[in-house]
């Protein structure tokens, strides 16, 4: 299953199943404050998962961008990009324009509540013309707002909406930034991890649905 | 570049939609809406001027749920998304925690993906076909695409016990052997479809009326589709001459010769072309790759308990809508940290509103249809 | 006052019995066509269709009446009460009432030989439009609204071209009476569908726009309007406006059948070697009574196997009418055979014309409304008018000439040629503007440009 | 007798269904008292045996101006009944030009009444079958005699049509 970073090379040898040579932080860039996991790998320590990503793409970026490209890592074969939020957008636009990134593949984020900068952004990029990935993420604050990408790709319209309604991510400029999924007068928003998985609005429940109960 | 999507003329009310001229409200329960789709549309007479979708009656929280569940036992869920092919979905899930994992399917495994996924990919356009004709008045070609997905739903049933949310396969490989009959069975389906594809072209293809209602109806142009992130079909039919199973091979697909169908205008017309030749091109990969189906183990060694290392993986398949993207993240433990799926279905919908601009109601009901929306899909 | 009704019955039993049986017996047929719709229907689609109720469902039509009986018909409450009762029996009243004027036999008709015949049913049928904008506005509710108005707009336009197309038939008759016009086709020894086929050919497209069916079944299509003026109708008001549409069916077929297929008049009426057609109708009564005996064994329930029965001796009693009165001849049989006879062609023409319906039932997807109206003015209209022009140019070749009977034919067919030639003018520059007019306008009137433009 | 019966019959219903139509207060009830008044008048031509007539009124009044006037009344919104102006001015002028009219009509009823022969001339009532095909005496006079004025005023209404086609395209294509 041939990885896509570079030019689609064969598939990779066989590795073997478990990996996990070093406990390192999950990818979020900052020094973590998460505690370094055990890990347990039963077999002998395979390759290591992140190797420190330097290729042309990387240091185009860092010689453009600078201090805000704060670490590139290759996962998996994959390039990863962890910049600073504040340049979000300018990076964005920049990919689009120059590095030939023209497809907004996927835009998500990622709770991670024992970090100070809580979420995650992930935009995941793809061109057409190179026919090559990149991953751009950038941490965030809890309250802190950032650019839509709305501008740069309009694909990110209804993909920063359902961010906004699970995470509850606000994005300045974009054109109607309003809940998506969730009904618009929903308190709370289910994908972080402090919303626990059973819990409910109970007040839109019972008021529009008309459970008691309010599960 | 400043002018955003929904409403460029239109004042800002509360809503998207300005409530001035004639807004008639389409679903959630309308027949031709594929599921539980609403949307506001605003009308001057006859002809659209504005839309909003409301989305969400099928929110079912699939990814939050994924946090709460080890990777084995969230793959049922992944079928119930895309109920119309799930197989893919599977395939896609699959792959990427493989991918996470760093594991490979075996040969054998892939092989026997690669031809249930494109017999999943015949069946999910033989539903599109069925609907979308009956959805612009075509009574008949319906009950024919359903006597073929009958057929293929059969082998499903053979192979892995169930019809629609088949969960055929499981991480690492194939949870059951080839049942004896398959490479027959999909023989003896494929060659007789040549025939039922014919059926359908000669019913609508040439058909004047066909082609007064669906020429020049949904125009999306090649830059408003990459710019819109629409995919798959809808991408092709537009002129891109793309497809991810050519651009980054997965499963068995870089031992199999198919061709790429094309559009040239990206009208509804152009989708339908697109999609029956795709439906063509999937009948002879599955020909190609019931020839030799290589011996060998089924299940790679990934062990009981799956605790792949901590890290992220984004792994993107071509499905029968568009790409199907898995973008999972492990923090070491049984369960997965974060599972993000990037629907095709949703994304694609989000180009209605572009696409319906200045036609009449009776196209956006073929307008719909020709994106290929599967709500599940769409409210997650 | 009783002397006098006594002498009236005595004067009109005939018609009488013809109307009564048309009331009764229509919304029965209708019941059949539906069922034998659904047949073919299911047919075409590699299906059964309705096998369940009755031996090959042959008692359907009977359990969906009683089901529309019983189910409740519910009015919406702003809805107008007295126009929504009054819209389905004013289309129904003018479905059966224009069905006074058809002859279905030789001596098979309600108004006896009235002197304008076939202009009677064109004009009442007009009255359907009524029916359906009424219906449509009562119900108050949007949809059915937008079905009223634009069935109403169908219905209108498409009465023009049915109009130009029956007087290119009627140039050739000469007259508006029904016998009369059926005497002519008998004495010109040919059919009106072959002097004026563009004639026959646009009515046959008009008539199925009159119907609302088929390609043209916009104002209830299913997929947007729900069910347009029907929407808010159920039980058995909605069954009203459903066996009007199939009565209108039946009478458009009729007047399509009478002006140019000959009416009651058996194929080759005049030809003696073609003789043996007499005996077709018997005959197909026969092999249909046999097939109900065998098949009545097979019947898993009891009342379906009496039904077979029943269905069998009415088909041997026909039968054997046809058997006795043709070489026999004496009076009275003679009297009923003639009807009888004429009776089984023309329903035979007309079954035929309404599988033309259904067969396009199936196949064709729908038409847009404004395609619909485009090809009803700017196809259709001009095209009948044509033909009219066309068939008086022929008619006076003809007569110049004296030719008659067979070699009409040859004086009509340059004036058809030429017909059909301004047709597919017409259908090329329609084409060449309609893909302008139809591409999607933005809002602002401007055509929609790459909107990307910044 | 059966003719009278019938005359009367429709006579009736026309008489009735015209108050009916004055009376009402929503347009559409109106308009459908208006088409049963022209359907029984079609009757009554019926029962003189003339069809022709009697198809030409459905075909036209009923067929053709009465779905205009009913579109109409849909399109425009006038179902809704006008609040009635009860000014009572307005209401002793109305009665005061009803009695007037009335008693014009009476007067002459009562002087034609009086002059048996010079008055109104009264055809008498021809046998039913004897009546010769009218639609032929239609047709040939119409073309025949009066073809001048006939075309005259064809071309009169198609001049309207036009007139009527351009000033709603004016409308529409101004957004």
């Amino acid at each position: 299953m041939a990885d896509e970073s570079k030019a689609p090379q064969s598939p990779e040898g066989s590795k073997p199943a478990t990996s996990g040579s070093s406990p390192a932080p999950p990818a979020a860039g900052a020094p973590a404050s998460a505690a370094p996991k055990p890990a347990a790998p039963a077999a002998a320590p395979p390759p290591p998962v992140q190797v420190p990503l330097d290729n042309e793409l990387s240091r185009r970026y860092r010689e453009r961008f600078g201090g805000a490209i704060l670490d590139a890592i290759e996962d998996r074969k994959q390039s990863i990009l962890i910049v600073g939020a504040a340049q979000w957008l300018e990076i964005a636009r920049y990919s689009r324009d120059t590095e030939q990134f023209d497809l907004l593949e996927d835009f998500t984020a990622v709770d991670w509540p024992r970090r100070e900068k809580r979420f995650d952004l992930v935009a995941q990029l793809y061109s057409f013309p190179l026919n090559m990935r990149l991953r751009l993420k950038a941490a965030l604050g809890g309250q802190e707002e950032t650019d839509s990408l709305s501008s740069v790709w309009p694909t990110a319209n209804w993909l920063e909406r359902e961010i906004f309604d699970l995470f509850g991510i606000v994005f300045r400029g974009h054109p109607a930034l309003k809940r998506i999924l969730l009904p618009d007068e929903w308190q709370g928003h289910p994908l972080r991890k402090d919303y626990d998985i059973l819990q409910q609005d109970t007040a839109w429940v019972r008021e529009n649905l008309g459970i008691e109960s309010g599960q | 570049m400043t002018n955003t999507l929904h409403d460029r003329t239109l004042p800002k009310a509360d809503t998207i939609l300005g409530a001035d001229e004639l807004v008639i409200n389409m679903g959630p329960q309308h027949p031709s809406t594929h599921g539980v789709l609403r949307v506001k549309l605003k009308l001057d007479g006859e002809r659209v001027i504005g839309s909003e979708c409301v989305i969400g009656y099928l929110h079912r929280g699939v990814e939050k749920i994924a946090e709460n569940r080890s990777y084995q036992q969230f793959a049922p869920y992944v079928d119930r998304m895309d109920y119309v092919s799930a197989v893919s979905n599977g395939l896609g899930y699959c792959e990427a925690v493989e991918k996470l994992l760093m594991a490979e399917a075996p040969p054998r495994a892939r092989v026997i993906r690669t031809i249930l996924t494109e017999l999943q990919r015949i069946a999910s356009h033989l539903l599109w076909l069925g609907t979308h004709a009956l959805d612009i008045g075509a009574l008949t070609p319906l009950f024919y695409c359903m006597r073929e997905r009958e057929e293929i739903l059969k082998i499903f049933e053979k192979y892995c016990g169930a019809r629609l949310t088949t969960h055929a396969f499981r991480i690492g490989g194939l949870q059951y052997e080839a049942y004896d009959t398959l490479e027959k069975d999909v023989e003896r389906f494929c060659k007789s479809f040549e025939a039922r594809i014919q059926e359908y072209s000669d019913l609508l293809t040439s058909n004047s009326i066909w082609i007064g209602r669906t020429r020049n109806v949904g125009l999306l142009n090649a830059a408003d589709c990459i710019a819109l992130g629409a995919s798959g079909p809808v991408l092709r039919a537009s002129g891109v001459k793309w497809d991810l199973r050519k651009a980054t091979p997965y499963a068995a697909y870089d031992q199999y010769k198919f061709e790429i169908p094309v559009g040239t205008n990206g009208d509804t017309y152009d989708r339908y072309l697109v999609r029956i030749e795709e439906m063509r091109q999937s009948r002879l990969i599955c020909l190609q790759a019931i020839e030799n189906i290589p011996a060998g183990p089924i299940m790679a060694r990934v062990g009981k308990v799956l605790k792949p290392p901590p890290g992220e993986v984004y792994h993107a398949i071509e499905g029968p809508k568009g790409i199907l993207g898995y973008y999972i993240v492990s923090d070491g433990g049984t369960q997965p940290y974060r599972v993000r799926i990037r629907p095709p279905s949703f994304i694609n919908l989000q180009a209605l509103d572009k696409m319906i601009r200045g036609h009449l109601v009776t196209d956006v009901v073929a307008i719909i249809g020709t994106l290929d929306i599967v709500l599940g899909e769409v409210d997650r | 006052m009783l002397q006098g009704a006594l002498a009236f019955v005595q004067a009109w039993w005939v018609e009488l019995l013809c109307a009564v049986l048309i009331v009764l017996v229509v919304p029965l047929i209708a019941g059949y066509i539906v069922l034998v719709e659904r047949k073919v229907m299911a047919d075409m689609q590699a299906r059964l269709g309705p096998m369940r109720v009755g031996p090959h469902g042959l008692l359907q039509p009977i359990a969906d009446a009683l089901k529309l009986l019983i189910k409740e018909d519910l009015i919406p409450d702003d809805a107008d009460k007295f126009i929504f009762w009054f819209a389905p029996v004013l289309s129904m009243t003018a479905a059966l009432t224009s069905m006074g004027a058809v002859a279905f036999g030789p001596w098979f008709q309600v108004a006896r030989d009235i002197n304008i015949g076939l202009l009677f049913v064109v004009g009442i049928s007009a009255l359907g439009p009524f029916g359906i904008v009424l219906g449509g506005w009562a119900s108050n509710n949007h949809y059915s609204i937008i079905g009223a108005i634009r069935s109403t707009a169908q219905l209108i336009s498409y009465e023009t071209t049915a109009g130009f197309a029956l007087v290119s038939g009627f140039l050739l008759a000469g007259t508006l009476k029904v016998s009369g016009i059926v005497q002519a086709q008998l004495t010109d020894q040919v059919w009106y569908v072959f002097l004026a086929p563009v004639g026959f050919f646009t009515y046959l497209i008009a008539s199925i726009a009159e119907t609302n069916r088929a390609p043209f079944d916009l104002p209830e299509a299913e997929s947007e309007l729900v069910a347009g003026y029907m929407t808010e109708y159920s039980g058995f008001r909605w069954s009203l406006y459903f066996l009007a549409e199939y009565a209108n069916m039946i009478v458009v077929g009729a007047v399509g059948t009478t002006l140019f297929l000959g009416g009651w008049l058996r194929p080759f009426p005049n030809v003696q070697w073609m003789g043996w057609v007499d005996a077709l109708p018997g005959v197909l009564l026969g092999a249909v009574g046999v097939y109900c005996v065998v098949r009545a064994g097979k019947q898993p329930a009891q009342v379906q196997a009496l039904f077979m029965w029943a269905v069998a001796a009415a088909c041997f009693a026909v039968a054997l009418i046809f058997a006795l009165a043709a070489p026999v001849g004496n009076a009275p049989l003679k009297f009923m055979y003639a009807g009888l006879y004429g009776a089984f062609w023309f329903l035979l023409k007309v079954s035929a014309y309404i599988y033309i319906f259904m067969w396009l039932r199936f196949t064709l997807p729908r038409f847009r409304f404004d395609q619909l109206m485009r090809l009803g003015w700017h196809i259709l209209i001009p095209l009948a008018l044509v033909n009219v022009v066309g068939v008086g140019i022929g008619l006076a070749i003809q007569s110049a000439l004296g030719w008659n009977h067979w070699m009409g034919l040859l004086a009509m067919l340059p004036t058809t040629l030429g017909t059909i030639v301004v047709g597919m003018l017409l259908i090329r520059w329609n084409d060449k503007h309609a893909a302008a007019a139809s591409a999607p306008i933005a809002t602002d009137g401007t055509r929609v440009e790459d909107s990307y433009a910044g | 007798m059966l003719d009278s019966i019938v005359f009367y019959f429709f006579a009736s219903i026309a008489v009735i269904s015209a108050m009916l139509m004055i009376t009402r207060r929503n347009a559409i009830h109106s308009a459908v008292f208006l088409i049963t008044t022209l359907l029984s008048t079609a009757g009554i031509f019926l029962q003189l045996r003339a069809e022709f007539l009697f198809i030409a009124q459905i075909i036209l009044y009923v067929g053709g101006i009465m779905v205009l006037f009913i579109f109409v009344i849909m399109l425009v919104r006038l179902d809704v009944p006008l609040p009635q102006i009860r000014s009572p001015l307005r209401q002793r002028i109305a009665v005061f030009v009803a009695v007037i009219v009335f008693a014009e009509a009476a007067y002459i009823v009562w002087k034609a009444h009086a002059m048996q022969g010079q008055g109104i001339l009264i055809p008498t009532a021809a046998p039913a079958d004897k009546l010769p095909p009218n639609t032929e005496d239609l047709a040939r006079s119409l073309f025949g005699m009066y073809l001048l004025p006939f075309e005259i005023a064809s071309v009169l209404l198609l001049v309207a049509m036009i007139g009527a086609v351009v000033m709603a395209k004016k409308r529409t294509n101004t957004p």
